[in-house]
């Protein structure tokens, strides 16, 4: 059953008033793939993440999710239909405890305060915050506060979640437990985009990787082959 | 910048010094709090032979000056009828409480702001912890309606000297009773004056432009001018209800330029009074006739504001000085006024002394400070044109509570007073017809 | 220590004040003194507070639920004979009606404009309810005296309404208090600390404000029903009025928003110093009632940005700190307790 | 109706226009260098038109002599107001601001009745009155005065804020309050001096208006609205903004008035300012 992709973006662009952010980039991902999403910065990644997660409708181009073409689509539709997303700049309810954060998240697939609680409980075990449960969420570390961000788009129940920057800022203990976690939310049937700068966090973990500079897509390929891409070496170094 | 992201509670933990800060502000805050309800709470210890009226105006808001204005003239009543001024002979209560074997009245002031609600808050609270046996007030058309039903539940006279709302007399209650005539009147008296001075000047004056403020008292007489004006067959050439508040009249008076009519029937309180006059002017716009429905245009403060342009503005009225000449009390209680409080009366503030005044009498042949035994002597209260200082036929209430005997006049601005121009035979100067143009006075 | 056990400690500690209430009237018979302002001020801050304080929409506007409440329920009094009953129902759900036409187009805007925007919206129906032949304009309702008792909820004495508005109040409370149980008040709350990250859990914004702005229209109308029977005359510039807009978010603003007991809290304080400041010196003419009105106001805004529960969150805070054995970080813990 | 009426109409919409916008630059300032709503906005006009009133009464100087006087009186009240209670609610919510704002303006009010009764007043015989008449076209010597002032004013405080260092550094703190202060630009400072600019604009405004305008306690609450409606049309911070939106109100106001009918020119207004904001969420020239 896992044959048809997960996701499949033909031809996608997009422009804020002429300005172009992405241009004609197509690629598919898989059931429980592990996509890296890499690129100098100013290279479309979040635009792109954007437009995948509804927050963007596409200039140009489509996305379909599971066969839906979902092109445009709001991000409360995108969500329902299980992409989930975590944020740059962490954005967590700074009102609300670290468990009652990972509730809303929950609360996609049931309303019931409990049981939206109980499943709030597993996804936070799932990233190590049990023990932070109850502490205001203003009051956890950044690093805290991006596991949180994953715990809470997991508790969605998403088959595919795109990580934006998850590892940044991280020391190199931090990285291995992210990467580590990653690898567990495959496990779990996940697929996953990663965005990211840290490329030891990255490399061994992704199926696959895909490239942009200046919007557009440049290489797509293992992690291996990405690593001997003239282009991409290209746009690294002339960054 | 988000509103949402603005409520969340700030982050930083308060250092020491600002939470005890905060303590000793919350704790401040709540000390007052309860001593002021302390305060209030303790029922106020009353003198025997003190009785107590409660008297409701808007001392603070839009209409605070005019509410001052009542409240001095309220506190000339009561000082008269308590003896501490020598009444003229033959006023009304001016011989005290003989009855109630001489006993004080207090007033007992409140302030409505300018609030319906506000004021029936503090018509209970008058009733409730002040134990007054009767109140009067409000000034404000809608303030009375709500004021008078909480008096009505708790079966207390409230008599209305200076509401004109004709509908305040039509609720069938059986404690209100109100002294000064209502708008039926008064517009009924616009039309027959009208009427007179075309008989008299030969012009016709059948065009008339309706300007009133659009809150009850304009509104309604706004229905009352355009259902005489089709049985009296006038043309309404423009009709205007314009909002309270404003900060141009620009186009009201474009609008009614643009209609041309003989004569401008205007309603407005003291601010559009004064901004309605301007604009005039601004635009050199003279009607033939300007013909205002008392309020601000006869407030102490608009001539004193406007000086000359103020000057032939026509305005009916319930009060003139220049009565004194038919009626010697006018201007014996207005010097009384004069001294007290450095003002003279007007239609507001000479109807505010008419229902303390009344009321005393009530109070007087009742004997009695029970609510039942005043209002059966306020339904039976019958004083004579010479006991009043309002060119009124005197102060008799019919079954709904209203003063059948009141009358209204009609007055114009002359070298800065208001004189009596209508009716005829009352008058002590011709009407100046037509008003001259601005840039001819 | 649970969000459970927190919420139904909390709850307790409201049934116990509205207990109190209720009791209240046993012992001070002084009528002026049952002072049901409060419980108004209190019942309209609560309503105001699922929208505003919840979900974060602050609406300056609130005052066209109220009006279209008093409206609809005397309307159908007077015209139809109608018991306010379903007066005030019906007044309740054209409320609703309403915030569902006025949110859609306002909700695209954020922050002052929303604001703005319900001042504007509030103020239109003003102007229009003013100038409307069919509901008497400026000239207002009168509602017939000569009917009373429970069917016509109009009463000679004041005992009876205030158990009315006592009732609508815990009717108001008990309706905040389950939708911040329930995964709304979760939904509202995310709204408003994070709009963007709430929308990426599948959290319709659009839907859940409108909401959060029905449901609280719904009960403010409610407030403005109440306020018809009792005071028996409305007109546009008593229940329409920009003032009671402003004057309900400073309920709720002054005790705290986005908590269940903020607004009650702020209509106690509020109305109390109101109250005893145009009693003790309104009738001078002087201003000064104003003046020690507007003193309090700005003393509360600058020593309690977060109302007064924040206030006293603080205080708890303070002592927490100091008492033998507390640790530094179960102390802040404790601080927000209070929060929902 | 005539062509006549017509341009006297927009003329008087043009006039009372420029007013609005003097009300409201003040206020569109203040909102831009530090995001607070300043609900007593119209108080400090109040205070202006009573700065002339009494320089009128006591010391028999003409309203338009005193304007530098009374720009300067106002420009202290608003850094003392600043100082005294803006100062400490600045990291509070936005919503105790508004709370403050708010009480402040019940203060002003109250006091100005404490203080000076609550009496309507007027100017009788300012240096500017009477009409001027050009043509068919009747206007007040007054409001075109205040007119042209405000234009002035509005000039000036444009010119202040793109072509001088304070000015500029003004403006950088409302663009980039971080930024501005890593520049060595003192935060505090600018806000006062917005505090001041702001109260001394709407100073001015009392002064211009004080010419043909009743002078109350209450005054404030008549300009208060349409003050907010130009600001947030203009979009909240832009002065140029608050400029063109003064004249957008003042013409509508009174040309709806003129059609439609005077008791809807609010509606009408507040109308066009709900439709705007559907099409443009921030207002004509508002920040993103």
């Amino acid at each position: 059953m896992n044959t048809a992709p997960l996701l499949a973006v033909d031809g996608m662009g997009k422009a804020f008033d002429g300005l172009i952010a992405n241009r004609d980039i197509s690629f598919v991902v898989h059931h429980g793939e592990i996509i890296g999403l890499i690129g100098p910065n100013g290279a479309g990644k979040t635009t792109l993440f954007n437009c995948l997660a509804g927050f963007h409708t596409p200039t140009t181009g489509r996305i379909a999710f599971e066969g839906h073409d979902i092109t445009g689509s709001t991000p409360e539709a995108a969500a329902a239909l299980g992409i989930a997303r975590t944020f740059q700049i962490v954005r967590v309810f700074q009102s609300m405890t670290a468990l009652e954060n990972v509730m809303v998240g929950a609360m996609l697939r049931n309303k019931r305060v409990a049981e939206a609680r109980d499943r709030a409980e597993e996804e936070l075990a799932f990233v190590g915050l049990s023990h932070r449960a109850d502490t205001p969420a203003s009051d956890l570390t950044v690093s805290e506060q991006k596991r949180l961000e994953v715990a809470r788009a997991l508790a969605t129940e998403p088959k595919l979640i795109l990580l934006d920057e998850v590892m940044a800022g991280l020391n190199p203990t931090e990285v291995r437990e992210a990467s580590a976690l990653v690898h567990r939310i495959h496990q779990r049937g996940i697929a996953s985009i990663i965005v990211e700068h840290v490329m030891e966090g990255i490399m061994p973990i992704a199926h696959r990787m895909l490239v942009l500079d200046y919007g557009a897509k440049i290489a797509d390929g293992t992690p291996a082959e990405i690593a001997e891409n003239p282009a991409v070496i290209a746009a690294y170094l002339g960054e | 910048m988000r509103f949402a992201a603005a409520i969340t509670e700030p982050t930083r933990t308060p250092t020491r010094r600002q939470t005890i800060k905060r303590m000793l502000a919350a704790a401040a805050l709540l000390t007052t709090t309860a001593l002021t309800g302390i305060g209030i709470g303790a029922a106020p210890a009353h003198a025997e032979d003190e009785i107590r009226i409660g008297v409701i105006y808007p001392l603070t808001g839009a209409a605070a000056s005019t509410g001052v204005e009542l409240k001095a003239a309220a506190e000339l009543a009561a000082a008269i009828v308590n003896k501490e001024i020598p009444a003229p002979p033959g006023l009304v209560a001016g011989i005290g409480l003989p009855n109630l074997k001489g006993a004080k009245i207090k007033l007992i002031f409140g302030d409505h702001q300018g609030n319906p609600q506000v004021g029936a808050t503090e018509a209970e609270r008058l009733i409730t912890s002040e134990k007054v046996v009767a109140l009067t007030g409000a000034y404000f058309s809608n303030v009375t309606a709500t004021a008078s039903q909480v008096a009505e539940r708790y079966g207390v006279p409230f008599l209305n000297g200076e509401s004109s709302s004709a509908s305040l007399t039509q609720r069938k209650f059986k404690w209100f009773f109100r002294t000064t005539p209502h708008d039926d009147l008064f517009v009924g008296n616009f039309f027959t004056f009208l009427g007179d001075m075309e008989k008299k000047t030969g012009d016709k004056l059948r065009t008339v432009a309706l300007f009133n403020e659009n809150t009850l008292w304009g509104n309604e007489t706004t229905k009352l001018q355009v259902k005489l004006a089709e049985e009296q067959k006038f043309t309404i050439a423009e009709k205007i209800l314009y909002p309270a508040k404003t900060t141009q009249m620009t186009s009201e008076v474009q609008r009614i330029k643009a209609a041309a009519p003989a004569v401008i029937m205007q309603s407005s309180y003291l601010g559009d009074a004064i901004l309605s006059m301007k604009t005039y002017k601004e635009l050199g716009f003279s009607p033939k006739m300007l013909l205002a429905n008392d309020a601000g245009f006869n407030d102490s403060e608009f001539l004193k504001t406007m000086g000359k342009d103020g000057e032939f503005v026509i305005s009916r009225e319930v009060w003139a000085l220049d009565q004194a000449e038919r009626n010697p009390l006018i201007k014996q209680v207005n010097d009384l006024m004069q001294k007290r409080s450095g003002v003279n009366f007007n239609g507001n503030s000479a109807r505010a002394f008419t229902g303390i005044a009344v009321l005393a009498d009530a109070l007087d042949r009742a004997g009695s400070t029970r609510p039942d035994a005043i209002r059966e002597a306020l339904q039976k209260t019958d004083i004579p044109a010479s006991g009043l200082i309002m060119p009124w036929k005197g102060v008799k209430f019919d079954a709904n509570g209203q003063n059948e005997l009141g009358t209204g006049i009609i007055v114009q601005v002359q070298g800065g007073q208001y004189v009596t121009v209508w009716p005829f035979d009352v008058a002590t100067k011709p009407v100046v017809y037509p008003m001259p143009a601005w840039d001819g006075r | 220590m649970t969000t459970g056990t927190n919420s139904s400690r909390k709850a307790m500690g409201t049934a116990a004040l509205l207990a109190l209430a209720a009791v209240l009237p046993l012992a001070i018979t002084e009528p002026s003194q049952q002072n049901f302002l409060i419980l108004m001020g209190a019942q309209m801050g609560v309503a105001w507070n699922i929208v505003g304080g919840y979900a974060g929409q602050v609406s300056l506007g609130h005052a066209v639920f109220y009006g279209i409440g008093a409206y609809t329920s005397t309307m159908l009094l007077t015209v139809l004979g109608l018991t306010p009953w379903i007066g005030a129902l019906a007044g309740g759900l054209l409320a609703s009606v309403f915030a569902l036409a006025m949110g859609w187009p306002c909700f695209r805007l954020k922050g002052h404009y929303f604001a703005m925007a319900t001042i504007a919206v509030a103020e239109i129906m003003q102007i229009l309810v003013t100038n409307s032949d069919f509901l008497e304009g400026a000239v207002g309702l009168y509602l017939p005296m000569d009917r009373s008792g429970w069917g016509w909820l109009i009463f000679l004495s004041k005992l009876p309404y205030y158990y009315v508005i006592l009732g609508l109040l815990v009717l108001t409370v008990l309706v905040s208090w389950a939708i911040e149980r329930s995964h709304i008040g979760y939904y509202f709350r995310a709204i408003k600390d994070e709009p963007e990250a709430a929308r990426a859990l599948g959290v319709s914004l659009t839907r859940y404000k409108l909401i959060a702005l029905s449901v609280s229209a719904f009960l403010t109308a409610l407030g403005g029903s109440f306020y018809a029977q009792k005071e028996m005359f409305i007109d546009p510039g008593s229940v329409f009025a920009g003032t009671i807009s402003i004057k309900i978010a400073l309920i709720a603003i002054l005790g705290g928003v986005g908590r269940l007991t903020g607004p009650v809290l702020g209509a106690v304080i509020l109305i109390t110093i109101e109250e005893y400041s145009r009693t003790l010196f309104g009738s001078t003419g002087s201003g000064t009632d104003m003046i020690i009105y507007a003193a309090m106001i700005i003393l509360v805004a600058v020593f309690s940005p977060s109302g007064v529960l924040g206030l006293l969150g603080d205080l708890h805070r303070h002592l927490g700190r100091h008492l033998p054995g507390a640790k530094p970080a179960e102390a802040k813990t404790s601080a927000k307790e209070i929060r929902p | 109706m005539t062509a006549d009426i017509l341009i006297q109409v927009l003329v008087s919409g043009l006039l009372i226009g420029l007013i609005y916008a003097l009300v409201a630059v003040g206020l569109t300032l203040i909102f831009g260098v530090m995001d607070i709503v300043n609900f007593a906005h119209g108080e400090f006009l109040m205070l202006g038109m009573y700065a002339s009133f009494w320089a009128f009464a006591l010391f028999a100087i003409d309203p338009i002599v005193a304007l530098p006087l009374t720009a300067l009186l106002l420009f202290a009240v608003g850094v003392i107001v600043y100082q005294t209670v803006i100062r400490r609610i600045l990291k509070a919510p936005m919503l105790s601001q508004i709370f403050a704002t708010f009480g402040l303006m019940i203060l002003l009010r109250g006091l100005a009745q404490f203080f000076w009764k609550p009496d309507h007043r007027l100017i009788p015989h300012s240096l500017v009155s009477g009409n001027i008449a050009l043509g068919p076209v009747q206007f007040g010597l007054p409001q075109f005065v205040a007119a042209l002032g405000a234009v002035g004013v509005t000039g000036a405080l444009w010119m202040f804020l793109h072509r001088t260092r304070l000015g500029t550094a003004l403006e950088a703190t409302a663009i980039d309050r971080e930024a501005a202060t890593l520049m060595g630009i003192d935060g505090q400072k600018m806000f006062a001096l917005a505090w001041g600019i702001g109260a001394a604009c709407a100073g001015l405004a009392g002064g211009l208006i004080a010419t043909f305008f009743p002078i109350f306690p209450e005054v404030g609450s008549n300009f208060i609205l349409i003050a907010f409606v130009v600001v947030v049309l203009g979009g909240f911070g832009s002065v140029t903004g608050a400029f063109l939106a003064g004249i957008i109100v003042g013409l509508i106001e009174v040309l709806g008035g003129f059609l439609v009918g005077p008791e809807y020119k609010t509606a009408i207004v507040l109308s066009l300012l709900l439709v705007v904001l559907l099409v443009r969420p921030r207002g004509l020239l508002g920040k993103a």
